[in-house]
């Protein structure tokens, strides 16, 4: 992502002091409460976190043991939403960048309804994934339910995001592919979405964090068993649900939940540090 | 106005791969776009249809005045007002909304105009770690430490302000980012004209930019509205749940959303129904929302201003 | 080549007096919301002359020069174009053929060098499996080939797997001309192709844009007078009325630059009006 | 396959190998499903795990509460339903076999000055007829009143046995997991609530400022509720519907065995004495 707008060093005047000032604490502020949020956490559960609570099965409700199984659902959860989410938002993004014009009725609609569905609250996401998933369709309380309501809540900032990516793509290598002849797949599969690698794995990246982070939409569809699954039709508990039901259920959690915490934060770092990598790869 | 002496001959041919009669792959992969297009399109009608089916039965069977005039929320005992929730959800996000923006966009401003890059970018990598913190561990560190903290200003220490303060926390890494961006993509011949003119860094940030970045500030106000309204575990947690209209900010209040989250575990049918009412009443406000994004951003013919 | 030519011996009779143009455009005009930005403009193009488009800024040449090859539809996705396009005797416009297989016969090369930001082979790569070549045992040769016609072949040899965006951008343009000819254009449209190149640079391309007419007719959009002067054979002279582009006049290079017909067409070479 | 495009590729494959790879692993032991309150849940989860040791069985415990339990049984959703209060009147068809048994006490802050209260007080308290402690010969101190979500089992027992309705409570704050009303009474001077004592003690062994109150004359501790002098308790049970399955049934008996009893000890709840 481009951060362009920098402006070079130069003695600033009085208001441009004051101001500076004022954002500076603002700045501060702001960095300093989420400083403590992260030390909290981290103070807390720290001293459990070793390689027999990465590798053991949860004891006495989370209590005990370690996180394994739960590290595993999470991983589960989180494929099939970006293997669901990531190429139908492409396919979305694609069509209304290549095969339809920005103004066009349709446009309008893909936009109002993206709007939409990023703004409705993730539990209506949650009730929705429970009803329609896990009844209608049968699925029942299990990891596919889980991911596929997750992939419906990154659908809208995905594609988002990815048709802002490909409108930025020069008109160069638009005119040029075309004036070469290539047809629109030729240009889709070879120009389009090979010059937007980078910025497609960093779109990737925030669609995984926000599936990573999420709580609401899984509380009645992914599950609550914190057993190893065996397939994705079994249920599985996610970290997030495991952070929730320590701290907001299970008496004497606290610790453990800001382990469990540490472990969350742990891989998204993790996830996005392997994006960057990816996105530095393709670029080269 | 054709020139008659020279026939439409057929397409010259290439040594393209049929997939059968007249079928193409480009025409295939046409078709699975606008396939993938509609399906997108369809998703909102379907998540909207299933939560309205849900919340069919109450509003078949309870008139809907009630949820507007029945003396108090007990489903139990078949009262359903929901007017404390509804105001709940109004306050606590507006107020999150309040604290956040100006906020977000001092962070903004900073990071474009103030900051050295080398710290803004340090700065912006802070934010998206934050924006990707699960919110259950925003709600459970107010409840163990700002809770405590308003309880000996005011007792009981979970109220309206907590969630306000905690959702402005939660909201501020996605607004100050949205911000961020907008005042990023500003064309620099715009701010190199700006200081050509002799303007200070102020000027030029909050009488210039923020002005050609407005719609995109009220933008970004308005997704961190629409997150907070929705969000559920933060407000379950610090808000206090009680369903009573508020008469301070040091009140308890429960929004639409924890009032789901509290019930539905051992909601029965009719009372179930009036949960996903909340929720419905939740989406047509998010959709409200989407529709005056919709219109600051992508009005017509005016193109994007940012 | 590529593309087989079994079509042509089918042709009917030729339209005009003159022999056997290549391409041949008739009462082209071309409107966008209403608006004609090209009015009724008709011309053609013999086998290996190179004819060049001149006329002041926004009086429709490089629309009139992306009608040619049908990249209006990706340019300007909402106008509509009236009039018909014969490439060597046969319809080209309006017909049912995809307006991509045309474009390997009438190839264009635009303002600003646009190769892709991949390596110079698969620049390469990617044009020939654009026109649908699927003998992939002869890339290499093709390759060689392409590059040595545009000079660039003892330069590159072993960069190829180097980023084209990195070549220079007189190199960058040279390659994006080589990779224009590919797939065996008999037409190839030129977008003020030096006007974002250096002196030098666009020197080498202007000497190669006069060498490339020994096989093929070439079309060039171009501001520069001088240049229009020393490589074309014939010019058109494109003017604007009450907003609409139109074709004042056309004639042998020698004749528009020195003895013109019209008044603005005088004026005009003569740097009078702008 | 172009090298830009390889990475991402690499990692949908690997997602997609992973998911397909999951997919198909499809087992034929018998699967047994547990869905209800989340109070049992905990317990079962761990009952479960030790039943499975050497059995061709595989079990799911879910939460949602007691409610969705006998919803989900009787929708056929799951096979054993787990509640943690007794059967309605209106769910007869069903049976429910009791495991253990949970005390359910008024739980206050530390600072409370009082340690007992009797059922009289209770309802002073949690109607809000009584709102200062002062009025129960405390401190000049407001009384906070912490309930749960009207409907959840273990508020249904606690009302039941104070004679009210859920209306008749005036709660100012409410919890919706027993957790979290721990942790809001202890951040919460002067503040009363009621939780399942087992809960309580895990909390107040790890120091947490809380404290359980005595109902009438007889202390809230685990003893109390085992030898049945504590009243205010409720049964954590299994429900099935209709003929058991031979699982199911060797399920049920397991539970009630005196094998899981140390479980349930440690949960701090007290076992059924067959």
């Amino acid at each position: 992502m481009g951060y362009g707008a920098r402006i070079t060093r130069e003695r600033m005047s009085g208001t441009d002091i004051i101001v500076y000032g004022i954002l500076l604490a603002a700045l501060a502020l702001v960095f300093l409460t989420y400083g403590k949020i992260v030390f909290d956490i981290v103070m807390k559960g720290i001293g459990f976190v070793d390689w027999g609570y990465l590798t053991e099965d949860p004891r006495m409700s989370g209590r005990a043991g370690g996180v394994f199984p739960i590290i595993v659902s999470t991983l589960w959860v989180l494929s099939i939403a970006v293997v669901v989410a990531v190429p139908i938002s492409l396919a979305i993004a694609i069509f209304v960048t290549e095969y339809l014009s920005p103004f066009s009725t349709l446009s309008r609609i893909f936009r109002l309804s993206m709007l939409i569905l990023a703004s409705v609250p993730s539990i209506a996401f949650g009730l929705f994934g429970a009803t329609f998933f896990a009844q209608y369709l049968g699925f029942g309380t299990s990891i596919l339910t889980g991911g596929l309501t997750l992939a419906i809540m990154v659908i809208p900032i995905c594609a988002f995001a990815f048709e802002e990516v490909f409108r930025l793509l020069p008109t160069g290598y638009r005119n040029g592919a075309f004036a070469l002849g290539a047809r629109k797949a030729r240009f889709i599969f070879f120009i389009l979405i090979p010059a937007s690698a980078t910025d497609i794995i960093t779109v990737v990246l925030l669609g995984t964090g926000r599936a990573l982070a999420e709580t609401a939409a899984l509380l009645f569809t992914s599950g609550y068993s914190d057993r190893m699954p065996e397939s994705i039709f079994d249920p599985g508990r996610v970290l997030s649900i495991h952070i929730y039901d320590l701290s907001m259920g299970i008496p004497g959690g606290d610790r453990m939940a800001s382990a469990s915490a540490i472990l969350l934060i742990g891989l998204f770092l993790i996830i996005s540090s392997v994006g960057i990598f990816f996105s530095r790869k393709a670029k080269t | 106005m054709t020139n008659p002496q020279v026939s439409a001959a057929p397409a010259l041919s290439r040594a393209h791969r049929p997939l059968g009669s007249g079928v193409t792959f480009d025409g295939v992969l046409r078709v699975a776009l606008a396939i993938a297009f509609g399906f997108a399109c369809i998703i909102v009608l379907v998540v909207a249809f299933v939560i309205l089916q849900g919340a069919a039965p109450a509003l078949a069977q309870i008139s809907w005045a009630r949820f507007l005039t029945d003396p108090d929320w007990h489903p139990m005992v078949e009262m359903y007002n929901m007017t404390p929730m509804l105001v709940g959800s109004v306050l606590t996000s507006i107020g999150a909304l309040v604290l956040a923006t100006p906020v977000s966009l001092a962070i903004a401003a900073a990071c474009n105009f103030y900051l050295n890059p080398l710290a803004a970018s340090i700065y912006r990598r802070i934010l998206f770690v934050m924006a990707a913190m699960p919110t259950v561990i925003f709600g459970f560190w107010g409840l163990t430490e700002v809770v405590p903290f308003l309880g000996q200003i005011k007792a009981p220490g979970v109220s309206l302000l907590a969630g306000v303060l905690i959702l402005a926390l939660m909201i501020i890494p996605t607004t100050a980012l949205l911000i961020d961006v907008a005042f990023s993509k500003l064309p620099r011949q715009l701010l190199n004209g700006a200081y050509a003119l002799g303007a200070s860094r102020a000027q030029t940030c909050f009488t210039m930019a923020c002005v050609v970045v407005r719609r995109a500030i009220f933008s970004a106000a308005l997704l961190g509205l629409g997150r907070a309204l929705g969000e559920t575990i933060v407000v379950v947690m610090v808000t206090g749940n009680k369903a009573a209209l508020p008469t301070s900010i040091f009140d308890p209040i429960r929004t639409l959303t924890a009032n789901v989250t509290l019930e539905i575990g051992y909601a029965a049918p009719l009372h179930t129904a009036t949960l996903f009412l909340s929720i419905l009443i939740l989406f047509m406000i998010a959709t409200g929302l989407a529709l005056l994004v919709y219109k600051l951003n992508f009005n017509d013919n005016t193109q994007v201003d940012v | 080549m590529l593309v087989e030519r079994t079509i042509t011996e089918q042709m009917s009779e030729p339209a005009t007096a003159r022999p056997d143009p290549a391409l041949q455009a008739n009462g082209i005009t071309v409107s966008l919301n209403g608006r004609k930005l090209l009015r009724d403009v008709s011309l053609s193009v013999q086998p290996n002359e190179i004819m060049a488009i001149i006329g002041p800024s926004g009086c429709g040449k490089t629309t009139f020069l992306t009608t040619l090859n049908r990249m209006i539809h990706h340019t300007l996705p909402a106008a509509t174009v009236e009039g018909d396009i014969v490439l060597n005797g046969r319809r080209v416009f309006p017909s049912d053929e995809n307006p991509a297989d045309l474009r390997c016969r009438i190839a264009m090369i635009f303002q600003r060098p646009n190769p892709f930001p991949f390596s110079i082979r698969m620049n390469m790569e990617f044009a020939l499996k654009a026109a649908g070549d699927r003998d992939k045992a002869s890339y290499p040769d093709k390759i060689e080939k392409n590059l040595r016609a545009v000079n660039l072949w003892d330069a590159l040899k072993d960069r190829l797997n180097d980023t084209a965006t990195s070549l220079s951008g007189g190199e960058q343009q040279r390659l994006c001309i080589a990779r224009a000819l590919l797939s065996g254009p008999d037409v190839v449209l030129f977008d003020e192709p030096c006007s974002a190149l250096d002196p030098i640079s666009s020197t080498a391309v202007e000497e190669l844009i006069s060498e490339l007419k020994t096989e093929r007719s070439i079309v060039i959009v171009t501001h520069n007078l001088a240049q229009a002067a020393r490589i074309s054979d014939h010019c058109a002279f494109f003017f604007s009325e009450d907003g609409s582009g139109r074709l004042m006049e056309l004639g042998p290079t020698d004749q528009i630059m020195n003895h013109p017909r019209q008044e603005t067409t005088r004026a005009y070479v003569n740097g009078e009006v702008c | 396959m172009t090298r830009p495009l390889r990475p991402l590729t690499t990692v949908f494959a690997i997602c997609l190998a992973f998911t397909f790879n999951a997919a198909n692993k499809a087992s034929a032991e018998e699967r047994l499903r547990l869905t209800g309150s989340s109070t049992v849940a905990p317990v079962m989860q761990e009952i479960t795990k030790m039943f499975e040791d050497g059995r061709d069985v595989r079990t799911f415990v879910e939460t949602g509460g007691s409610s969705k339990g006998i919803n989900d049984l009787r929708k056929g959703l799951s096979n054993v339903a787990m509640i943690s209060r007794a059967l309605a009147e209106s769910e007869t068809e069903l049976t429910a076999h009791t495991i253990a048994r949970d005390g359910i006490a008024a739980l206050a802050h530390s600072d409370v000055p009082l340690d007992v209260l009797s059922p009289d007080q209770l309802r002073a308290i949690f109607t809000g007829t009584v709102d200062n402690w002062s009025e129960l010969g405390g401190p000049d101190q407001a009384v906070v009143v912490i309930s749960k979500g009207e409907g959840s089992a273990t508020s249904v027992v606690f009302n039941t046995f104070l004679g009210l309705t859920a209306d008749k409570i005036e709660g100012d704050i409410v919890a919706a997991e027993n957790a979290q009303m721990i942790k809001t009474v202890s951040v919460t001077p002067g503040s009363i609530g009621y939780v399942s004592i087992g809960a309580a003690i895990v909390d107040i062994e790890f120091g947490t400022p809380i404290k359980l109150l005595a109902l009438g004359d007889v202390p809230a501790t685990l003893e109390n509720v085992a030898n049945g002098s504590y009243q205010a308790t409720r049964p954590l049970s299994l429900v099935t519907m209709g003929e058991m399955s031979a699982g199911v049934a060797d399920l049920i008996d397991f539970s009630k065995s005196a094998a899981v009893s140390e479980i349930i000890t440690d949960l701090s709840y007290t076992p059924v004495t067959q």
